[in-house]
């Protein structure tokens, strides 16, 4: 294997400015929709006393996901020892922290009160997932940001086993919390799960290498560097394994509910008549989001193909998309069971009369939102790369393979 | 008025105007002095547009810095960010009325008064610990640390500890400003805030004959804003060109 | 009596205080009769526990009463659909404390009808979530949120298993004095804390329910009305599997 | 270089001599004709209020929202009351705002727009006093 040298992104300027302003035209129409929904207050979205959580938490909650996946790239090369992986380490921490960010700065610009974030950041209620969340967040900022110190700072790098295994352990903790930001809610038969939280780490796996992948692909391609395929090829199958896995884990979940009568009228709705949850769980998440890019991945052409793992890591990304929106607020449209042995004639709140779902239908200054943060973690990210030595200045088989012929 | 607040105006007149002339006649002294060579450090921007890149990312991220040394960028880089957001606060205790954007950002901004206060920190520790640069530390640097670090933790502490009447101040300083001396009242005398406000007119006073005169100085040093351009024109300096002629 | 007073209040509102001449009795609070209590000096403690009774055997198919009641009290009245809001979005998005729910039952048939607020719960889901500790348990045993701490998460609406909370999805322009209210953050039923504070009795609610179907009172307290009702006969708890210990209950569903 | 200095200080002079009407108001404390005119001293004297009249406020509003201590003097009602002044009809004027007839800013609003702090209280309490009933 040869030495692995790094270099700053160099695609020629007009091109680089060309593609950051069209992310900063995405993000300012982002902050208007942000300014629009602060200003008049939650009502211009649709969101609503029933589902009280919306396509920006959709969002958020899939980059946060996503961001704590895209560090497992790197953890392959540090904590699991795989050479080949190490040279993406770089790339996979940076991510990793402009996804967080990202999907945190939703979730902050979609309170009822985001000014008030100093109250979040100084009072806290340790018996809530929400606020340990806050310092599991800050804590994977800082100790990724370390590791990429001991990445990219030679005196440093004595530690970089240390804070690698730190940073992989800190990032399976903070998917279980995320994931238990459902878990933990009894109320509601869709998150009252344990299985939650390892289904978040499995799904964030798949997500992080999705979106990892892409911007690989394209930020090598767009400068002409070389990227070897049997590293491509590599990577693609492990994706091909964490998709797998999700299906695995989508399975047992929806078969172990199946097993308890209780579970059985959300089953229902999810998996029969739940309308748009069902469809988006049937077409969007099971077939687009698992069987189309196993089939993809699997396949000896195409999946060897640059243009099907795109195809295939961009239909993961919209079926981890569907993935949130079924779990997210198909958990909250399904009526809450109040009266378990009753059925509700009349109310003077909608509370699912008849066992009706409740009503969402997203405004599109929630997607503008919700885009706006995908903006900026790419638009971080593209800065990063062209300040900073962040991308090998090859990837080619001879170079990363300590096995090349 | 208060003893204290007639001579907290004479001494901001005073400070003001040795500000104001001694800024001015210093960038005309950058200006009058001529640039005799062609060295722009390389690789340089090939246009003018290039070279205004160049300025404004050396002056907006501090680029030849982060390139050099990544310790003193950072802590540099925080102490004049947190600067930039407190003196864009202290626009309200001159405008009136005050600027939206001004109130919109204040109640965030004060916390970057810790960004600047920790930057200054490390930049002193920097002087402190690093042996080569406590080697060519001369008193002057220390001066201009600690007279900056002494600004930053007063004005802290009137903002987060106990609070001054900040409409006394500003009074005070719309009064100055207006040359209005009728109602003029007086400035408060909390210690802390005769400290801030002391402490600010010895740095204006000393900022003309500082090496604080990095600020205007930036923007004439040869080898950022020059553009790279020896073989398409020829660089002659003006006093060379009287020579020639 | 009561009448009167709550066209008074009207007035005021709608004109902001055109008639002056009245003197300010105690500092923005609405009185509703002349409290033989001074406004609350100590703190709460929980001596006392605050709760409901609500038997349903007793509560009228229809009736509304007590929904009218708590909208006037608490200023959920005062509150218009923001221009370009469409009815069914301001149905579901306007801020709601009590409601009516009609239920049957699966087995039996059985039909009743029922005012649902928040329950108060010894253990109260919203209270664990919330992440900046706005939502709480006060020593009495009112479950309240604290809306200068409150950020508008809405963790505590996906928490609570009785829909019991609303958000406040708009400009808010007229405000009572014992209710503050404003855009972005969380309410539900506070058991009419102001009038706990000053010594005023009743609830809104039950004072309106002239089936007597809602009774007010100190759990605690073993010689008021509603510990002896509780004694005398059978109650349930909604989602008693939980184990919230709801300090409202139901008879009769 | 002297006569430079003097002509710039002359026209600085000229550019601020129009705005200085807002500065010599300042110093008042309280609107005339509030309740607060006809007393000596707020709660505490008006040199401390005027520094710390949030940190009174903001204790007062942690006891009374978690104990329910409602007997106080220094409750946000109670600055409402005291300190808000009526128009000629005798209508309360908020006092966020300013009197529509004259411009000038009521209590609260004329140091909090002068400092340019916001002022965040009324978004959720009322700015004017509620009558109580008979």
């Amino acid at each position: 294997m040869k030495k692995i040298y790094y270099r700053e992104w160099g695609i020629e300027s007009p091109r680089y400015w060309g593609l950051l302003a069209v992310l900063t035209v995405i993000l300012a129409v982002a902050g208007f929709a942000v300014l629009h929904m602060e200003h008049e207050g939650h009502w211009v979205t649709g969101m609503n006393n029933e589902v009280v959580w919306g396509v920006p938490h959709v969002f958020a909650i899939f980059l946060i996901v996503a961001a704590s996946g895209a560090l497992n790239v790197a953890a392959l090369g540090s904590v699991f020892g795989k050479h080949i992986y190490k040279s993406l380490g770089r790339l996979s921490g940076l991510l990793a922290m402009t996804l967080l960010l990202s999907g945190l700065l939703i979730l902050v610009l979609d309170l009822g009160q985001p000014s008030r974030l100093i109250v979040a950041m100084t009072t806290y209620n340790f018996k809530s997932i929400f606020a340990w969340n806050i310092y599991l967040y800050v804590g994977f900022l800082v100790i990724v940001a370390a590791y990429l110190f001991t990445m990219m700072e030679r005196k440093a790098q004595r530690f970089y086993k240390g804070v690698g295994l730190l940073a992989f352990v800190w990032r399976l903790i903070l998917t279980t919390g995320t994931g238990s930001i459902f878990g933990f809610i009894v109320a509601r038969p869709g998150y009252d799960a344990a299985m939650l939280a390892p289904m978040f780490i499995i799904m964030s796996f798949a997500y992080g290498l999705a979106i990892y992948l892409l911007v690989l692909m394209f930020t090598f391609d767009a400068e002409g560097r070389a990227l070897g395929d049997k590293l491509l090829g590599r990577l693609k199958s492990l994706l091909g394994i964490f998709v797998s896995a999700i299906f695995y884990f989508v399975l047992v979940y929806h078969l172990t509910n199946l097993y308890g009568t209780e579970n059985h009228e959300y089953e229902a709705f999810i998996l029969l008549n739940g309308g748009i949850y069902t469809t988006l769980f049937w077409v969007g998440w099971v077939l687009l989001g698992m069987l189309v890019p196993m089939a993809i991945l699997f396949h000896p052409a195409l999946g060897n193909s640059r243009g099907g793992i795109i195809a295939a890591s961009l239909l993961v990304i919209l079926g981890g998309l569907a993935a949130m929106y079924v779990i997210v607020i198909g958990g909250q449209a399904f009526p809450m069971p109040i009266f378990p042995d009753k059925i509700i004639l009349e109310s003077g709140f909608q509370d699912g009369i008849g066992g009706a779902a409740l009503y969402y239908s997203p405004s599109l200054p929630e997607f503008l939102l919700g885009i706006g943060g995908v903006a900026l973690a790419l638009g971080v990210t593209l800065v990063a790369v062209r300040m900073l030595k962040f991308l090998p200045a090859s990837l080619a088989d001879e170079v990363v393979d300590p096995h090349h012929g | 008025m208060s003893f204290l607040t007639v001579t907290f105006a004479a001494l901001y007149y005073a400070a003001t105007v040795l500000l104001v002339v001694g800024l001015a006649r210093r960038i005309r002294l950058y200006w009058k002095t001529p640039a005799p060579l062609k060295i722009p450090t390389t690789p340089a921007p090939t246009s003018t547009g290039g070279v205004v890149m160049r300025m404004f990312r050396e002056v907006v991220f501090f680029e030849s810095l982060f390139k050099s040394t990544k310790w003193t960028w950072l802590f540099g880089w925080l102490f004049h960010l947190g600067l930039f957001a407190v003196l864009f606060r202290h626009l309200r205790y001159f405008q009136e009325p005050v600027w939206a954007p001004v109130v919109w950002v204040s109640p965030l901004f004060k916390y970057l008064a810790f960004a600047m206060i920790i930057g200054l920190l490390g930049l002193l520790a920097r002087r402190l610990f690093v042996d080569r640069v406590r080697y060519i530390s001369a008193p002057s640097d220390f001066l201009m640390l600690f007279l900056l670090i002494g600004i930053g933790a007063t004005g802290a502490l009137t903002t987060f500890v106990t609070h001054t009447d900040v409409v006394a101040v500003k009074s005070f300083f719309r009064h100055l400003m207006t040359f209005n001396f009728d109602t003029m009242p007086n400035v408060p005398t909390d210690p802390l805030m005769v400290a801030h406000l002391g402490l600010v007119v010895v740095l204006m006073i000393v900022f003309p004959i500082s090496k604080l005169l990095h600020a205007p100085g930036v923007f004439f040093s040869p080898t950022r804003n020059q553009v790279d351009n020896p073989r398409e024109q020829r660089h002659i300096a003006d006093w060379a060109r009287k020579l020639e002629q | 009596m009561s009448e009167k007073i709550d066209q008074n209040r009207r007035e005021f509102v709608s004109v902001a205080g055109k008639a002056a001449a009245a003197s300010v009795v105690a500092p923005g609070v609405l009185l509703h009769s002349i409290a033989h209590a001074e406004p609350r000096a100590e703190p709460v403690t929980d001596a006392v526990r605050y709760g409901l009774l609500i038997d349903t055997t007793k509560c009228a198919d229809g009736c509304s009463d007590c929904v009218s009641a708590c909208d006037k009290e608490n200023g959920l009245d005062l509150l218009g659909k923001p221009d370009g809001a469409t009815d069914e979005d301001w149905a579901r998005q306007k801020p709601r404390w009590i409601r009516t729910v009609k239920v049957k039952d699966r087995l039996s048939g059985h039909v009743s009808s029922l005012p649902l607020m928040c329950q108060h719960c010894e253990h109260p889901p919203c209270v664990d979530v919330c992440p900046t500790g706005a939502s709480f348990r006060r020593a009495d045993g009112i479950v309240m949120v604290d809306r200068h701490t409150c950020i508008g998460c809405r963790y505590c609406m996906m928490a609570c298993p009785y829909k019991a909370r609303s958000f406040i999805h708009e400009n808010i322009k007229v405000k009572l004095s014992a209710v503050p209210r404003g855009k972005g953050c969380v309410e539900s039923c506070t058991l009419c804390v102001h009038r706990r504070d000053y010594g005023v009795a009743g609830t809104a609610c039950a004072d309106a329910c002239e089936h007597g179907a809602i009774l007010f009172g100190d759990l605690n307290d073993p010689n008021s009305d509603i510990t002896k009702a509780l004694q005398e006969r059978n109650h349930t708890q909604l989602r008693a599997d939980l184990k919230l210990n709801t300090g409202v209950r139901y008879r009769g569903i | 270089m002297v006569r430079t200095v003097t002509r710039l200080l002359l026209l600085a002079a000229l550019l601020f001599s129009a705005v200085t009407f807002a500065e010599s108001q300042r110093n008042n404390a309280v609107i005339e004709g509030s309740k607060a005119a006809d007393l000596d001293a707020c709660v505490a004297p008006t040199d401390f209020m005027r520094r710390a009249h949030f940190e009174l406020i903001e204790h007062q509003r942690h006891i009374t929202v978690h104990q329910g201590i409602r007997k106080t003097d220094n409750s946000l009602a109670g600055c409402v009351n005291c300190h808000v002044a009526k128009d000629v009809h005798g209508t309360f004027l908020p006092v966020d705002g300013a009197n529509p007839v004259t411009g000038e800013q009521q209590f609260c609003a004329g140091c909090h727009e002068y400092s340019g702090v916001q002022l965040d209280c009324f978004s959720c309490h009322t700015n004017v006093p509620l009558k109580a009933g008979k």
